[in-house]
């Protein structure tokens, strides 16, 4: 009746056992499973805990970074190197949270939760996934397309992505509870500018789908834009079309898809 | 962006204690050897004080500092009945119960002194210190701990008494509802202020200022914080409180905090309140019931001053940004198309 | 059963029990070390009543496995007040009236300890994201964060303490 | 905070000398330590968990509990059923010789909204009863369900509650409190405006941060002893005695702390179970709702509708109110149908108007059944009074506190519930609000009084 803690410093082995065994389940911070046990979720035997320095680890050389799997928020919100993320690790809860909470488990918070995925989605992030078949990369976009159907016994060990230029990110979660209560949606944005236009621009939505998801439409219709009232208009009119939000305890559907634009306006003209 | 302002009053009264009466609540007091004194209660605390405010009372009536008072209440042991707190009754109620038994104490209490002085007991005053004065001679006292080790070792007497609190029930008259749902009501009126975001339907609450009648703030400081959170609860049911957020349909229930919405702690508006007294005839020290009062004026003011903002009514609560979103797109006021 | 052994220092006491694996942190420290000032508010990580300090941060003992605390620091307000005299954050909300039922308050102190541990000058905004992860349903915070704010001897905290006075 | 000291000035008294004074409260200093003793921090060694299993659906009709294989989990100490609640079907307001029973401790022919307990596990863990509860089988046939106060109400709408034998409290006035006085149809006869209108709310959670539960303990002598943060120690006492079948002297209840309650810590919902509990095992028995618990099966303030109609002059003078008022009180009475009672009182607010009509109902639906909350029967009533007034000043151009003054009661005036108005002072707290706030209003609302009598 009590529950099992396992640790491991091989994730292959760590994989092993998570895909042999059904009740075992791997570790984060504890805000997603620990609860779960603690509401009475029964399913849950064992939990796994992966040891190892490089998983706590934030790594830049030159403008690559890799964080550790099990690199809290509160560890970005204070890194230097990674300033520019500071807001979007503040955002997710409170600090006694944001202490606990993990790039790993971010990536597989249920919307509308998951506000640090939009940003390293939008940064085009790439992820380290140990699994039985070895060790492998995915790009992000792809890891949310395939995140409830990955082989048992996958392990998020990192994500590496490239730092962007100074002032081309941003980063806005929109909640209700102010300061940091979960997000009527989240936009980040990766948008370079010359001489007045959009020469290229990565946008990414948190809570408007069932994992953050790439604005394309968004993204086409403003590269080449002129910063313009006008122009961010027409092209922020585009935004809602790779969204398909849920209706949660936050907000509507319908709410969600009628203020993104709003917000993604104000977010690229401020 | 487009961000309106507005201001909005609301003004109510509440009535004190349980609707229609019939709830009785006693008290009981006794001293120590020393001239320390319990209050022995079954009321319960529900965070709002009301131990203290019981202790404050019955030293008030004693003629003694409150320190030498020490509530034991809640144990269906020890404590005489009491209907519950609720109904802004606790204070009322209770705190009138205190006062009867104090005053039997307090009877007992001056025999005792009388005898030790050789005066008549009419002829006593307390100083709200510990001591107990012949009036007009200056100099002449004893101590309440003197007169209670007297009362307890040389007169034989128990300085204790007996206090019940019973407004009779009403009972509503089935043809035209008259009845009697209370014997007295305070009052409140509140200004808000808010911005709104007419893209967006959102609101942030500016201020609050409120006026209350509360009969008599028996301890200032406890009426401040009963007024301030209260005014947050009712803030925050104004604009984010519900458990079921697509009533009447059971769906997206809030299960946790994160779901179900509160005002946070970056959302707060500045409060401001300020009281008047009106003593209720039958209140203790004129008291009357606030701890629920101080919620409502709220809601509607905000309801009001979102409509003198934009110029939509939502009257549904809570008025979320959504109903406000589509009740400004409904009248074409929205800067969203 | 499976027992297993845990070491670690419990404000400032080294302790070394043996725990159900799998238990949480807040589980241990009411039921082993018999430390009941954190609070099971809700056991899902969303209301800070549980808030302890593990190696000088802020934690939401009821989502914390102990055996993930081995060998570290823990600090409870149990800690706060061990010689007997109040730590000015509790003697602040003494003073600033800001308790009322009292079961936030253990959670309330040690997210403001971490702060003004890490932060001894935060200014307003600083206190509220402090507090955001503990609910308070009885005060209505200002008076918490003033209290707060009180124990810093900054004068730009004090200036932005008021958003208005009471 | 400032105390305004100059109005009433002749009827306070300033020569007290404890009242009036900011004593420091006598918990705080336990607080800020940490040491207070809430329920749920009583060390009992040996203690036993209760959990319950709760109907999954919002409506319908039980064909089979099988509890044998839970009863075969170790650790599992005892399951109890309907049949094991010695007086299991009550309500709460028998206390005071109202209504008829209808709510089961444990559901045995019906459940009647989601989350409604039905089997109660005892186990040695927590995690234990999580087991047991997973292993119990009942078997369901659903229901039709209503979720709308007035779908409640209309003919052939689901029957919720049998007790009753119709979607709605009969009171001894009939279906709705009623309160009249004067003649409103008159009344809108006499009227230049009328306005109607509907308000609404939804169900609002006490969220207390300590949630809802209790300890109970054999005592020696045949007692029991209750841990509980219950608001109204006696009334869960006689409750959980009538429960319980047995004489209030074996209960023996210690509260008297409460990690905050706002009115929903009155409801004794988990008292007389957990009491049960420890007789039936002879253990220490904790039964603590989860968080989830607290947010969806304890009760929550009603949803309210409140229709009103008014009647008003171009002078401003309100001449008719009629209140329709709809309480949602879930599938069971709790307290709501005294909240309903209590709604029908407060209408039509503090202001005199010589033709009222208010009809309140307490209306059974198939959602959590509701209960007192801070403001019970008043809080969405003034939602709905004070955004009516506001339109109705606005009907006719004036100041929305100027219209408010025209209407307040004042001392003398004959309320709709046929009290005389004594201490009024609805008029100083605007007077006050409008100079503090600088909102402006004509001087002739300075001068008023709630003492002078209405002309």
């Amino acid at each position: 009746m009590t529950i099992a803690y396992q640790t491991f410093s091989d994730p292959q082995a760590a994989s092993r056992f998570l895909a042999e065994r059904r009740e075992a389940r791997l570790l984060g911070g504890g805000t997603i499973l620990v609860r779960r046990v603690n509401e009475g979720d029964i399913s849950i035997g064992t939990y796994v805990r992966l040891l190892g320095p490089e998983l706590r680890q934030i790594d830049v050389a030159d403008d690559m970074v890799r964080l550790g799997a099990g690199v809290t928020m509160s560890t970005i919100a204070k890194a230097p190197a990674l300033a520019f993320l500071a807001p979007v690790a503040r955002s997710i809860g409170g600090p006694a949270v944001r202490s606990a909470a993990t790039v790993g488990g971010n990536l597989f918070a249920r919307s509308p939760h998951g506000d640090f995925g939009v940003a390293l989605l939008v940064l085009d992030a790439v992820v380290s996934l140990e699994s039985l078949e070895g060790f492998r990369e995915l790009d992000l976009q792809t890891f949310f397309k395939s995140r409830t159907q990955l082989a048992r016994g996958s392990i998020v060990t990192a994500v590496r992505f490239r730092r962007p230029m100074p002032d081309d990110f941003r980063f806005v979660k929109i909640s209700r509870v102010k300061p940091n209560g979960a997000a009527v949606l989240s936009i980040a944005a990766v948008v370079s500018r010359t001489e007045g236009r959009v020469s290229a621009a990565r946008v990414a939505f948190g809570a408007m789908a069932k994992t953050p998801v790439r604005a394309h439409a968004l993204e086409a219709a403003l590269t080449g834009a002129a910063l313009t009232p006008h122009e961010i208009e027409r092209a922020v009119a585009s935004a809602v079309l790779d969204t398909s939000p849920s209706s949660d305890a936050i907000a509507s559907e319908w709410y969600r898809k009628a203020v993104l634009p709003v917000h993604l306006r104000r977010l690229l003209w401020t | 962006m487009a961000k309106k302002r507005g201001r909005g009053v609301a003004a109510v009264n509440y009535p004190t204690g349980m609707n229609l009466g019939g709830d009785p609540t006693q008290a009981l007091v006794h001293s120590t050897t020393t001239g320390n004194f319990i209050v022995s209660l079954s009321s319960v605390d529900l965070g709002q004080g009301m131990k203290s405010i019981m202790a404050q009372i019955c030293a008030e009536t004693l003629g003694v500092p409150t320190e030498r008072v020490i509530v034991d209440t809640a144990d269906s042991d020890t404590g005489p009945h009491c209907t519950g707190t609720f109904a802004s009754r606790g204070t009322h109620r209770a705190g009138n119960a205190v006062i009867a038994a104090a005053k039997e104490a307090r009877d007992v209490m001056l025999e005792v002194a009388a005898n030790m002085l050789e005066v008549d007991s009419r002829d006593l005053r307390t100083d709200g210190t510990g001591n107990i004065h012949i009036v007009g001679v200056p100099g002449k006292s004893v101590s309440v701990t003197d007169v209670a080790l007297a009362a307890h070792f040389e007169q034989g007497r128990s300085i204790s008494g007996r206090g019940m609190f019973f407004t009779p029930r009403s009972y509503p008259s089935p043809t035209d509802g008259a009845m009697k749902p209370s014997t007295c009501y305070a009052h409140a009126c509140t200004i808000a202020e808010v911005e709104v975001d007419t893209e967006t339907g959102e609101v942030d609450v500016l201020s609050i200022k409120s006026v209350y009648e509360v009969g008599r703030a028996l301890n200032p400081k406890m009426v401040e914080q009963q007024l301030v959170g209260g005014t947050w609860m009712g803030v925050s049911h104004a604009l984010y409180e519900t458990t079921e957020p697509y009533y009447p349909a059971r769906d997206h229930a809030a299960r946790d905090f994160n779901e179900y919405l509160m005002l946070g702690v970056a959302n707060l508006p500045k409060i401001e309140s300020r009281v008047i007294e009106r003593p209720a005839p039958d209140g203790p020290y004129g008291a009357k019931g606030l701890g629920e009062m101080c919620a409502n004026a709220p809601i509607p003011a905000i309801a009001n001053a979102i409509f003198d903002a934009v110029g939509v009514r939502v009257d549904s609560l809570p008025v979320t940004p959504e109903k406000i979103l589509r009740a400004l797109l409904a009248k074409g006021n929205s800067a969203v198309a | 059963m499976k027992k297993v052994p845990v070491q670690m220092t419990v404000n400032g006491e080294e302790r070394a029990e043996f725990v159900d694996s799998g238990t949480t942190l807040l589980k241990f420290l009411r039921d082993k070390i018999g430390d009941l000032t954190p609070k099971a508010g809700c056991l899902q990580g969303t209301c800070g009543t549980c808030t302890v300090l593990v190696d000088g941060e802020p934690r939401l003992a009821c989502i914390t496995l102990v055996e993930d605390c081995r060998d570290g620091t823990i600090e409870t307000i149990a800690g706060l007040s061990a010689d007997g005299k109040l730590h000015p954050l509790q003697q602040a909300l003494l003073d600033h009236f800001a308790a009322q039922c009292g079961f936030c308050t253990p959670g309330m102190l040690m997210a403001a300890k971490a702060l003004l541990d890490a932060n001894p000058h935060p200014d307003r905004a600083d206190v509220e994201d402090a507090l955001s992860g503990n609910i308070c349903r009885c005060t209505g915070y200002e008076p918490i964060i003033r209290a707060v704010l009180s124990v810093s001897s900054s004068d730009a905290c004090r200036d932005t303490a008021e958003r208005g006075a009471v | 905070m400032e105390i305004r000291k100059s109005y009433f000035a002749d009827e306070r008294h300033d020569d007290l000398k404890e009242i009036g004074q900011s004593r420091q409260r006598s918990d705080t200093a336990g607080h800020v330590r940490g040491i207070t003793p809430f329920y749920a921090d009583r060390r009992i060694p040996g203690l036993l968990h209760l959990r319950m299993v709760r109907s999954p659906h919002h409506h319908a009709r039980i064909l089979r509990i099988d509890t044998s294989a839970a009863e075969r989990h170790p650790g599992v100490k005892r399951i109890i059923v309907a049949k094991d609640v010695p007086h299991n079907v009550y309500t709460m307001l028998s206390l005071i010789n109202f209504g008829p029973e209808d709510e089961p401790v444990l559901a045995f022919d019906k459940v009647r909204w989601l989350g409604e307990p039905v089997v109660a596990i005892v186990a040695d863990s927590e995690r234990g009863a999580y087991e047991a509860a997973a292993l119990v089988r009942v078997d369901y046939e659903e229901l039709p369900a209503v979720f709308d106060v007035e779908d409640a109400l209309k003919p052939g709408a689901p029957l919720v509650n049998e007790y009753h034998g119709q979607n709605y409290f009969r009171y001894d006035s009939g279906a709705s409190r009623k309160v009249k006085l004067g003649d409103v149809e008159a009344g809108f006869q006499r009227a230049d405006y009328i306005l109607e209108q509907r308000y609404d709310s939804s169900p609002i959670e006490h969220a207390p941060t300590e949630t809802t539960g209790c300890i109970a303990v054999p005592d020696q002598n045949n007692r029991l002893i209750c841990y509980t943060p219950t608001q109204a120690i006696f009334f869960t006492l006689d409750h959980a005695s009538i429960i319980l079948d047995i004489p209030g002297q074996r209960l023996h209840l210690i509260g008297g702390t409460a990690g905050g309650a706002f009115g929903g810590k009155v409801d004794s919902t988990v008292e007389p179970i957990t009491l049960l509990a420890a007789m039936l095992t002879g253990r220490p028995v904790a039964f603590i709702y989860s968080r989830y618990e607290e947010m969806q099966i304890s009760s929550a303030r009603a949803a309210e509708r409140i229709y009103i109609k008014d009647g008003l002059t171009k002078d401003g003078q309100i001449v008719a109110r009629q209140v329709r008022c709809y309480m949602d009180s879930g599938a069971y009475s709790r307290l709501s149908p005294y909240g309903a009672q209590k709604t029908a009182g407060h209408f039509p607010g503090p202001y005199t108007i010589p033709n009222v009509e208010i009809d309140c109902y307490c209306v059974y639906t198939n959602r959590t059944p509701s209960s007192s909350m801070r403001g019970f029967g008043i809080t969405i009533a003034d939602f709905a009074l004070e955004v009516q007034m506001d339109k109705l000043a606005r009907i006719i151009g004036m100041d929305p506190l100027e219209f408010r003054f025209i209407n307040a009661y004042r001392d003398g005036d004959m309320k709709a519930h046929r009290q005389l108005t004594e201490g009024a002072a609805l008029i100083e707290c605007m007077q006050e609000t409008s100079v503090w706030a600088n909102w402006p209003i004509e001087s002739r609302f300075l001068k008023m009084s709630s003492r002078q009598k209405r002309a």
